[in-house]
């Protein structure tokens, strides 16, 4: 897994490349915390590049989107999902939990 | 046909696994998204396996057999760990409210969804999971 | 000439593709304005499709800035230029009187 | 070798003069830079012949010769509209405040920029524009 994260003006785009599963969602957890540790909590998750994810990374997006969304401060959104991801999180029943948006260009201008 | 291999109870091990799987689902003719979601249910298993049978890495091997039938794809993984009985786990909370969900109990949710057969027993001192993905659906 | 417009809760995206002459400056001219005339004056311009910009196009592009910039009510920023696009506006001198980006990402995330 | 089109003096013209042009540089082997800043000389040429020597569109017509020649390739424009004299044009301000800065008297500026020769003459009548763009620089 590869991991990039770029920082914009009112909001940080994260990226992974790669496998999020019970090996590698601790790397991926680590980098949301570091980032909400800079007082940064509106944060677009870019899936484009996820080969997989099973329920120890779905974990890991559950636990940030509630870290951001406290106090109304910020939000985890998600953008450019590949059809696998997209079955896995409607499966787990985790659409209506999160803004979910085609691009980051969409992703970013909601912000 | 039936493919068996073993590998250490190391989440690392998760990666080679699902190349493991993606093969034998490739063979079997089942198409991309099929494949993922029979590559979840084993990841599930497996991570399952190192976290609560054996309750951390490097304590024993995770044994996976695969069969190509003509009607369906079925699997069995074996481990060494305590023994699980699934009976007892209740299903997860799926709500749409952010903070009334829980983003645990997900694994065992899947693996049930997206195979059509999930069976655990515990034989001969061992975990044994079958699970079972039918053909041509 | 085709021109798309993409509104975003901070800034308006122009994306034109085809050719900026006399023929067809008007109408990106109108484009602008009927943005600006809405009240919105933050505005990127994708010049990733922009095969040709005359004179003419450059003038629409300083109209524009000044009337963006304006009361400091925003701005026009470039992004995505092709390497031809880029020389006619360095040789225009351009380049300082506008914040050019590579990408919208990048523009969108600066606003 | 030489080649001559006509083009009617209206802004939808632009278009088909740029394509004109475009075969005669490629065919002149210049790199894809290069032909875009002959295009671009020929188009400011051609905008101000409709705006300034006709005052409008559709009042006259447009003559481009075009001659590839060993060393450089050499345009000829021509028109009707009233007599030009280059001389009394001042340079456009470049000045990098934006609210000092001008958007017009550009066209000129850019011709004589990426073009290696500018010259205006009137012949019979005619506004003749000498355009040359050197080889292999
Ligand atoms: N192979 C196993 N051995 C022992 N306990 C297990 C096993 N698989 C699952 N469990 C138990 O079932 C619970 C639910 O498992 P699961 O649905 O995968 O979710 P999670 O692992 O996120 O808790 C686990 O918390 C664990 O208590
Ligand atoms: N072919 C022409 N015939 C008559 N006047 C011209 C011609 N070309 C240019 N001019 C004059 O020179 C000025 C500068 O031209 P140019 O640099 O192309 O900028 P612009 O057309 O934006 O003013 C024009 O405003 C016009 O007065």
């Amino acid at each position: 897994m590869e991991i990039s994260i770029n920082n914009y003006k009112r909001c940080d785009i994260v990226k992974v490349s790669g496998r999020i599963d019970s090996s590698t969602s601790p790397q991926l957890l680590t980098t949301f915390n570091s980032i909400m540790d800079d007082g940064k909590y509106k944060i677009i998750f870019n899936m484009s590049d996820v080969s997989f994810i099973s329920s120890a990374g779905l974990r890991v997006l559950i636990s940030t989107q509630k870290n951001c969304k406290r106090y109304n401060r910020g939000e985890l959104a998600l953008c450019n999902l590949p059809e696998n991801i997209k079955a896995a999180l409607d499966l787990a029943g985790f659409i209506p939990l999160f803004r979910i948006f085609d691009t980051e260009v969409e992703a970013v201008g909601s912000f | 046909m039936t493919k068996t291999q073993i590998f250490p109870g190391r989440y690392d091990s998760l990666e080679k696994i699902s190349e493991f799987i993606q093969e034998n689902t490739k063979n079997a003719g089942f198409d991309g998204f099929t494949s993922y979601t029979i590559e979840t249910a084993v990841d599930e298993a497996c991570s399952n396996i190192i976290e609560h049978a054996y309750g951390q890495e490097n304590i024993g091997d995770i044994e996976i057999s695969v069969s190509i039938n003509p009607s369906n794809l079925t699997i069995y993984i074996k481990d060494n760990g305590k023994p699980f009985n699934p009976k007892s786990i209740p299903k997860p909370n799926l709500s749409s409210n952010l903070y009334e969900r829980k983003g645990d109990g997900l694994g065992l949710y899947m693996m049930r969804q997206w195979m059509d057969e999930v069976q655990f027993e515990f034989v001969d001192n061992k975990n044994v999971l079958k699970m079972v993905k039918n053909k041509g659906q």
